[in-house]
């Protein structure tokens, strides 16, 4: 016999200002199987849990209803109070009355009746609730991070740190990401490498970080606390174990007119290379699409200089396949292609650069040696103009397809490009044309003050309209807005602050991970609030710019944050499994398969059982049965199952069945 | 021998009669005929931006339907008369308000709702002839002669509308003069405005903008500038007289071809 | 055809390749075959029969016959052996425990259209090319085949067999088959139109079961309108919506595995054209997503366990048919 | 289309609607509607679901059989489902479902499938409001039961 | 001009051009891109923030709607979508639409012909400066 106890919240006036909750008490009242209905100011409050666990105890209660605000928002709380009465926590049902019922009716009519169906509903359902006992699940102690950059690196060593292995999965030869690429940072201006290279040099040589350079992730299985994941390892040519970073090969090897990628194209390197200076792993690695020896065989002078031996042609791209516990998604981003904003001459004048060009421009061991020279004729720049927001903060649908977001990190490089440009060559006249400059962060206002009130940097706000280069000067078309005046500057120099975009592999990577995105592929936090460095796909995090556009401090705090919730995770030696999982009735099931392959997840099997027949013979049936730890209770296969064999406990066929019938009633 | 509807426009029949004559040449020696809409009607020589202009859009939309009724296709030539008639079919197509008075005016004439695919002359020999297949059939080459492409806005602007090339960075013409054997010279004003709609208001202005641009061609190395529109030929040539050669592209094509010669003046 | 069948299932009997056959079996008229497990000789010599009357399909019956130990010859005609492949590619057919002998079909004739002929007393039927004979008590008669068939063998959509161990007869081709005309001839009606066919058709349904009971993909170990559990068994309806519902989610648990084989409609004793429901789902599937045609292949592959990112919006059906 | 006028006059018809609301987008688009306030008619009753692909065409058909007006399922846009792939799933089913009911006649706006997420509450109120209007033009739903004569 | 009047010519130019000012962020774009900038005295921008406002009578008045060279720079590069070019068009129809208000007319043109002129500048003259 059922003994239902029926809650009704008012939840101050939020419920009851459109919802008579008296009269919906009653109504519960008279439902069959319901032997206590109270209203009450706050069932969340701890009064109200207590009347609860009071009225479990008194009345006895096989199930409890509590009709209040969504179950997303408290039915963690109540499961909690109905379990601390002794009463298995899945006997509770919530009525949302309020999300779905008093805040949106304001006839106080419509909102009982309504109210009153919902609370039936519920009824119906919770007479039909089962207990329900979660499993749990072993959690692999071991975390995958995938990208290499500041993020993943920071990742890594706080896991590392914490005791727990790691992987770091990069796509190119060398960690470092776009880190490494930079010359000095904001808003301190120390050097990007002399920060990074030694957080590289100590993931590299930490006993618990394992680096797979020159890899990529290429499928991946499993769940929360047991991924299994295939991972790619191209072949690099070189035997990363034998190489000794010497750097002869890259020397004499006669292929020399390669586009050099870490200086975004602006000098060469050989077929065979090191990234650079401080790359890590300090292997070489030959590109198959320059190498001569790859491609026609003819060549060989890189196995003939190497004094170790570490040339191997004949290497094959490998598949490794790894468990791990946790993924961490740091894949960073990229600048956007500009081809849409030729408006600016990008692709007409070798003098317009994007700003990651111009910090290779500025650094050191860029291609210039450090000296700002204009790529055009090696001559120094007097003029220089930069353009905020190229291709960031447009609206949707726009001409030229830009990002809807600011892409926040270009102001504050702009204003560092120009406060060092300044600081280094006094001789030269600094523009920078911007809608906006946007600097919050400690430290950053001041800084951007600094760069005009200190470094003479002309800020101007307005956007640059047109650049036309015509005899050896790049004759800039913009407007000042507070002068009001069309400008017209001849310019030695243009540096374009590109918008930047989730780098291109995150969305398939995304795919293989069912972690959800945004329309601008970056990956979403389970909460943009509280939890913003995880995914809503348990097991899986997410550490900076792959989630949204970020400086570098505010990558490395959030790796840490990932990495202290993956600590969390792996801490755990088991985690507790959703109960509402899928279960196959063994007598209905036909053994098809239709259930196993629609299950994301791999959840399902197939044994042949035997079975004992009315007639006492043995009959042996191919039947289903579902791994509860594997499966997340989506539903899926219940619907293909014609039989009816499967079915989702705690979303039962027949709870939605009695649900349906208590709305239409 | 393909068969395109084709829409001259007024230039065209008078002060443009080479631009549209050696268009028909080069078509003709490249297997394409283009077969002239009957009794078109001008299309106004600019796109009304307003929403409540209906019957300026009118003429454009009977040479549509037209078009509609014969090949499907329209190709047109001058920039202006293309930069109007595919903004009126993106109307058509995409604006309930607009398509509905314009169909209200047409009446008994019949309906439209944007059927017919607009295409200029330059896509037409891009897309359907293609610039290799041109490459083959030159007889003259061009022999390196440094030639800026003009473009102007009519051509490209609205991107989103026109989707005739790279708004910012066009190769169409670049691409048509590498073909003749001709060297392209990329100059930053090949996209921006000449100026000419203004030449009956303010001739001096119209002139101003045309010098900067022939300019701007001059100083990239251009020894000569091809147009499409008769409107930007008469800026460039006329108001800012002297300086870089400026030609219609469809002459520079016939020449290449070797059928300038049909052409009689 | 009859006496090459005959003898070759005798022989396989006989050598011990197969424990027994499944076939079809004469009744008391030449009308009503039946099928029937025949494990000797002389029950075959006896019983068996192959005649344009032996429309049921077998396939489904080998669900229980492979169960059990040693092989089982069957003979399927060219539809037949779809329904086949599906059930082995859900694995309720072991394929280990059968030996297919696939037969050739010229179509398999309606009696209720010999009887509107006026033809009583029917004795036998045989194919005489595009032609049958009928020898009655009366005497004999020749009738174009095509006035005779049944319905789904006049739009026959494959003469080919996809599965067999040996064939015996002609092989024939997947045919260019119009089975999709009825469906397409309701659809282009209004939906009031439609609704007052359908309400003409439903309402003479008597949840007698048969077309479940013959159809091979309504093969579940329980079926959910048997099943006090499940909340839609087979009780005294108690509104008229049931039959519907029975129907609709009949149809729905056989979509992408239906091979139609229009036993449903042959079946069923008030004549209702069951197998257009299945059909429409058939056609919307090779419309939306792809042509499909279930038991084609083992493989399993079927259009309701798959989809793509790129599957057209439900909202599709707003935008197609009548009204 | 036949519309039923049998609600008279004196009775505004107010239909039933039953909404299927995956949990983890549309239910909390739902309950975003309500924390920003924005009105639908009280004649939806939400039913949560793990996932649209949970909802059995039986469901549907039963909420019919008792009574139902009309019946929308709402999940996530498609390539954002929580499991992966259960949303396009149930488009297959659903629209193959619906397309059914059309083919018996039965009036095309009574059943729909909506992708909402969980940002969008105003698109959930929107959904609905159209959805009720859309319902209520048609009215009790008769069709269904009527399918089989009633003798 | 009255308030009243303002406001009602504003929304006139609004619906007519079918703009929204308010999508404009400040940035300039088109008034640094614009080709007419030196011979407008309100330009591009300024239609947009002017148009907002309801100071709409000074741009009536001036020649800056005749200096528009349709060239569409604006409506390419605004990063918005604002296309100011649309409500320059829409401030200089509804001046042109007022009774005898026709900039350009059939009797000017005489004196402008020159033997080179082609067509297409007369048909776009009288299409952009009369009803």
């Amino acid at each position: 016999m059922h003994r239902i106890g029926v809650f009704v919240c008012h939840c101050g006036t939020n419920i009851a200002s459109t919802v008579d909750v008296k009269a919906v008490a009653e109504a519960a009242a008279k439902e069959p199987g319901v032997v206590f209905s109270a209203d009450y100011q706050y069932m969340c409050s701890e009064a109200g849990q207590n009347l609860i666990k009071d009225t479990i105890k008194e009345k006895n209660l096989t199930g409890v209803v509590v009709c209040s605000c969504s179950p997303r928002m408290h039915e963690n709380t109540f499961r909690k109070a109905v379990s601390a009465a002794g009463l298995n926590p899945y006997l509770l049902e919530v009525a949302n009355i309020r999300e779905q019922c008093s805040w949106i009716h304001k006839d106080i009519k419509d909102g009982t009746e309504k109210a009153i169906v919902l609370t039936r509903a519920a009824i119906a359902k919770v007479v039909l609730n089962a207990p329900l006992v979660a499993g749990t699940s072993p959690v692999t102690k071991r975390a995958l991070v995938i990208g290499g950059g500041i993020a993943g690196i920071q990742t890594a060593l706080d896991i590392a740190d914490a005791g727990f292995e790691v992987d770091i999965v990069e796509k190119r030869p060398t960690i470092g990401g776009k880190m490494a690429q930079l010359d000095k940072t904001f808003p301190t201006l120390d050097c990007a490498a002399c920060i990074l290279t030694p957080k590289m040099v100590e993931a590299a040589q930490h006993e618990k970080i394992r680096i797979l350079s020159y890899s990529e992730v290429c499928g991946v299985k499993g769940f929360v606390g047991s991924f299994k994941v295939k991972i790619k390892r191209k072949a690099r040519f070189v035997k990363e174990d034998v190489c000794t970073g010497c750097g002869l090969c890259t020397e004499k090897c006669p292929m020399k007119r390669v586009p050099n990628e870490f200086n975004l194209g602006m000098d060469e390197r050989r077929a065979i290379y090191i990234p650079f200076a401080q790359a890590v792993p300090k292997v070489a690695v030959i590109d198959p699409d320059h190498c001569n020896m790859l491609k026609n065989g003819k060549c060989g002078v890189c196995a003939k200089v190497c004094s170790v031996g570490a040339i191997d042609y004949k290497a094959q791209d490998s598949f490794v396949e790894e468990d791990y516990g946790a993924i961490v998604v740091a894949t960073g981003f990229e600048p956007i292609n500009i081809d849409a904003y030729d408006e600016f001459a990008y692709s007409q004048s070798k003098d317009v650069v994007t700003s990651l060009e111009y910090e290779r421009l500025m650094n050191a061991a860029g291609p210039t040696g450090g000296k700002l020279l204009r790529p055009s004729d090696g001559k120094h720049p007097h003029t220089i103009v930069f353009v905020q927001c190229v291709g960031s903060r447009e609206s949707d649908g726009s001409p030229k397809c830009g990002k809807s977001y600011c892409s926040k990190i270009c102001c504050m490089y702009t204003a560092k490009h120009a406060m060092l440009t300044r600081e280094k060559y006094p001789d030269t006249e600094v523009y920078v044309f911007y809608i906006d400059v946007r600097t919050p962060g400690k430290g950053f206002d001041e800084f951007y003050r600094r760069a005009a009130e200190q470094y003479g940097v002309h800020y101007v706000k307005g956007m640059v309209g047109k650049v036309v280069p015509e005899n050896g000067v790049l004759k800039v078309r913009a407007f000042d807005l507070i002068a009001g005046e069309q400008l017209q500057i001849n310019a030695d120099m243009v540096v374009l602050a590109t918008a930047i975009e989730p780098d291109k592999t995150a969305r398939p990577l995304a795919t293989l991970l069912t972690a959800s995105m945004d329309t601008n592929d970056f990956f979403t936090e389970a909460h943009p609030k509280l939890r913003p460095v995880e995914s809503p796909t348990a097991g899986i995090f997410l550490s900076g710019a792959c989630q949204g556009p970020k400086d570098i401090p505010e990558t490395v705090a959030q790796a840490g944050a990932a990495a202290a919730k993956v600590v969390g995770l792996l801490a755990k030696d088991s985690i507790v499994c959703n109960p509402c999982v899928a279960h196959s009735d063994e007598k209905l099931c036909n053994g098809c398969s239709r259930c196993e392959r629609v299950c994301p997840y791999g959840a399902i099997t197939y044994v042949d059982k035997e079975f004992k027949m009315p007639d006492r013979s043995i009959k042996i049936r191919r039947v289903s049965q579902v791994n509860e730890a594997v499966c997340q209770g989506c539903g899926a296969c219940t619907v293909v199952c014609p039989s009816g064999a499967m079915d989702l406990k705690g979303f039962s066929t027949e709870q939605l069945r009695a649900e349906v019938d208590a709305i239409c009633k | 021998m393909m068969t395109f509807s084709y829409y001259p426009g007024c230039t065209l029949k008078n002060k443009a009669k080479d631009l549209d004559e050696y268009a028909r040449l080069s078509a003709r020696a490249l297997g394409v005929e283009l077969e002239e809409l009957n009794e078109w009607q001008c299309c106004g020589g600019v796109y009304p931006l307003s929403k409540d202009e209906i019957a300026t859009k009118l003429s454009s939309v009977r040479a549509l339907m037209k078009a509609r009724d014969n090949s499907g296709t329209l190709v047109t030539l001058c920039s202006a008369c293309h930069n109007v008639i595919k903004q009126v079919n993106r109307d058509m197509l995409t604006d309930d308000y607009i398509a509905t008075r314009v169909n209200n005016y047409l009446g008994a004439d019949g309906q439209y709702h944007g059927e017919t695919k607009v295409i200029h002359f330059l896509e037409m020999l891009r897309d359907t002839v293609g610039f290799d297949e041109i490459k083959k059939r030159v007889v003259k080459p061009l022999n390196g002669k440094k030639i800026g492409a003009y473009y102007g806005c009519l051509l490209l602007r609205p991107a989103k509308t026109m989707q005739f090339d790279n708004a910012e960075n066009p190769r169409i013409i670049e691409d048509l003069i590498e073909a003749l054997g001709g060297e392209a010279v990329i100059y930053a004003e090949r996209n921006e405005c000449c100026g000419a709609y203004v030449t009956l208001e303010d001739k001096d202005f119209a002139a101003k903008r045309a010098v900067s641009i022939k300019n701007n061609a001059e100083s990239m190395g251009a020894e000569l500038i091809v147009t499409a529109c008769p409107l930007c030929q008469y800026n460039l040539k006329v108001n800012a007289a002297g300086g870089v050669e400026v030609k219609y592209f469809t002459e520079l094509l016939a020449e290449a071809l070797g059928v300038k010669e049909g052409f009689d003046e | 055809m009859q006496k090459v069948m005959l003898e070759r299932a005798k022989a396989l009997l006989s050598d011990g390749t197969v424990r027994a056959v499944l076939a079809w079996e004469k009744g008391d008229f030449a009308y009503d075959t039946t099928p029937a497990v025949f494990n000797s000789a002389e029950r075959l010599e006896k019983g068996f029969v192959y005649s344009p009357f032996c429309g049921a399909n077998l396939s489904k019956y080998l669900i229980k016959e492979t169960q059990k130990e040693g092989k089982i010859l069957v003979f399927l005609k060219p539809c037949d052996t779809y329904s086949f492949n599906q059930l082995v590619s859900e694995h309720r057919i072991k394929r280990e425990n059968v030996y297919v002998v696939g037969v050739e079909c010229k179509g398999m004739l309606d009696i209720e259209k010999i009887r509107e002929k006026g033809v009583t007393s029917l004795i036998s039927a045989s194919w005489e090319g595009e032609q049958v004979r009928l020898v009655t008590a009366d005497g004999e008669i020749l009738a174009d085949s095509s006035e005779l068939m049944q319905e789904r063998c006049l739009c026959c959509k494959s003469k080919k067999h996809v599965a067999y161990d040996e064939l015996l007869g002609e092989e024939g081709e997947v045919l260019d088959s119009n089975r999709f005309d009825e469906v397409a001839r309701l659809e282009a009606m209004s939906a009031k139109e439609r609704f007052e066919f359908w309400r003409g058709e439903l309402s003479r349904c008597i949840r007698c079961n048969a077309c479940r009971n013959v159809c091979p993909a309504c093969s579940c170990e329980k079926c959910i309108f048997d099943n006090p559990d499940s909340g839609v068994q087979n009780k005294a309806a108690a509104d008229p919506f049931e039959e519907n519902l029975f129907h609709v989610i009949r149809a729905f648990h056989v979509a992408g595995r239906c091979t139609d084989c229009g036993e449903c409609s042959r079946v069923c004793p008030e004549h209702i054209p069951l197998h257009l429901l299945n059909r429409k789902f058939i056609k919307d599937i090779n419309e939306l997503y792809g042509e499909f045609q279930a038991g084609e292949t083992e493989l399993p592959r079927e259009p309701l366990t798959e989809y793509k990112a790129d599957d057209v919006e439900p909202g599709v059906v707003y935008e197609r048919g009548a009204e | 289309m036949q519309v039923n006028n049998s609600t008279g006059s004196k009775d505004v018809f107010r239909p039933k609607i039953v909404a299927f609301c995956c949990n983890w987008c549309s239910y909390a688009g739902a309950d975003l509607a309500g924390t920003n306030r924005l009105n639908y008619p009280a004649d939806v009753k939400i039913i949560r679901v793990p996932c649209s692909c949970r909802v059995n065409p039986l469901f549907v058909l039963q909420a019919f059989q008792r009574g139902a007006d009309g019946v929308i399922i709402c999940g996530c846009h498609p390539g954002d489902c929580h499991y992966t792939s259960g949303n396009y799933y149930a488009r297959r089913r659903m629209t193959l479902l619906f397309s059914m009911l059309d083919f018996m006649g039965i009036e095309k706006g009574r059943t729909r499938v909506e992708w909402v997420s969980a940002a969008e509450g105003a698109k959930f109120a929107d959904t609905m409001n159209d959805f009720v209007s859309t319902v209520t033009a048609l009215g009790e739903n008769r069709r269904l039961e009527d399918l089989r004569c009633r003798k | 001009m009255s308030k009243q009047k303002a406001n009602a010519l504003r929304e006139e130019i609004l619906r007519i051009s079918n703009v929204d000012p308010l999508k404009c962020m400040r940035c300039g774009k088109c008034s640094a891109t614009c080709p007419a900038y030196d011979e407008m005295n309100y330009h591009p921008h300024e239609f947009v923030y002017m148009v907002e406002r309801g100071a709409v009578e000074e741009l009536l008045d001036d020649t800056s709607i005749y200096r528009c060279l349709s060239c569409f720079a604006c409506i390419d590069r605004c990063p918005r979508q604002v296309e100011p070019a649309k409500l320059i068009e829409a401030v200089r129809n509804t001046c042109l639409r007022k009774q005898g208000a026709n900039h350009f007319k059939a009797d000017m043109l005489p004196g402008k012909l020159d033997p080179e002129l082609p067509q297409q500048a007369v048909v776009s003259a009288f299409r952009k400066y009369a009803k």
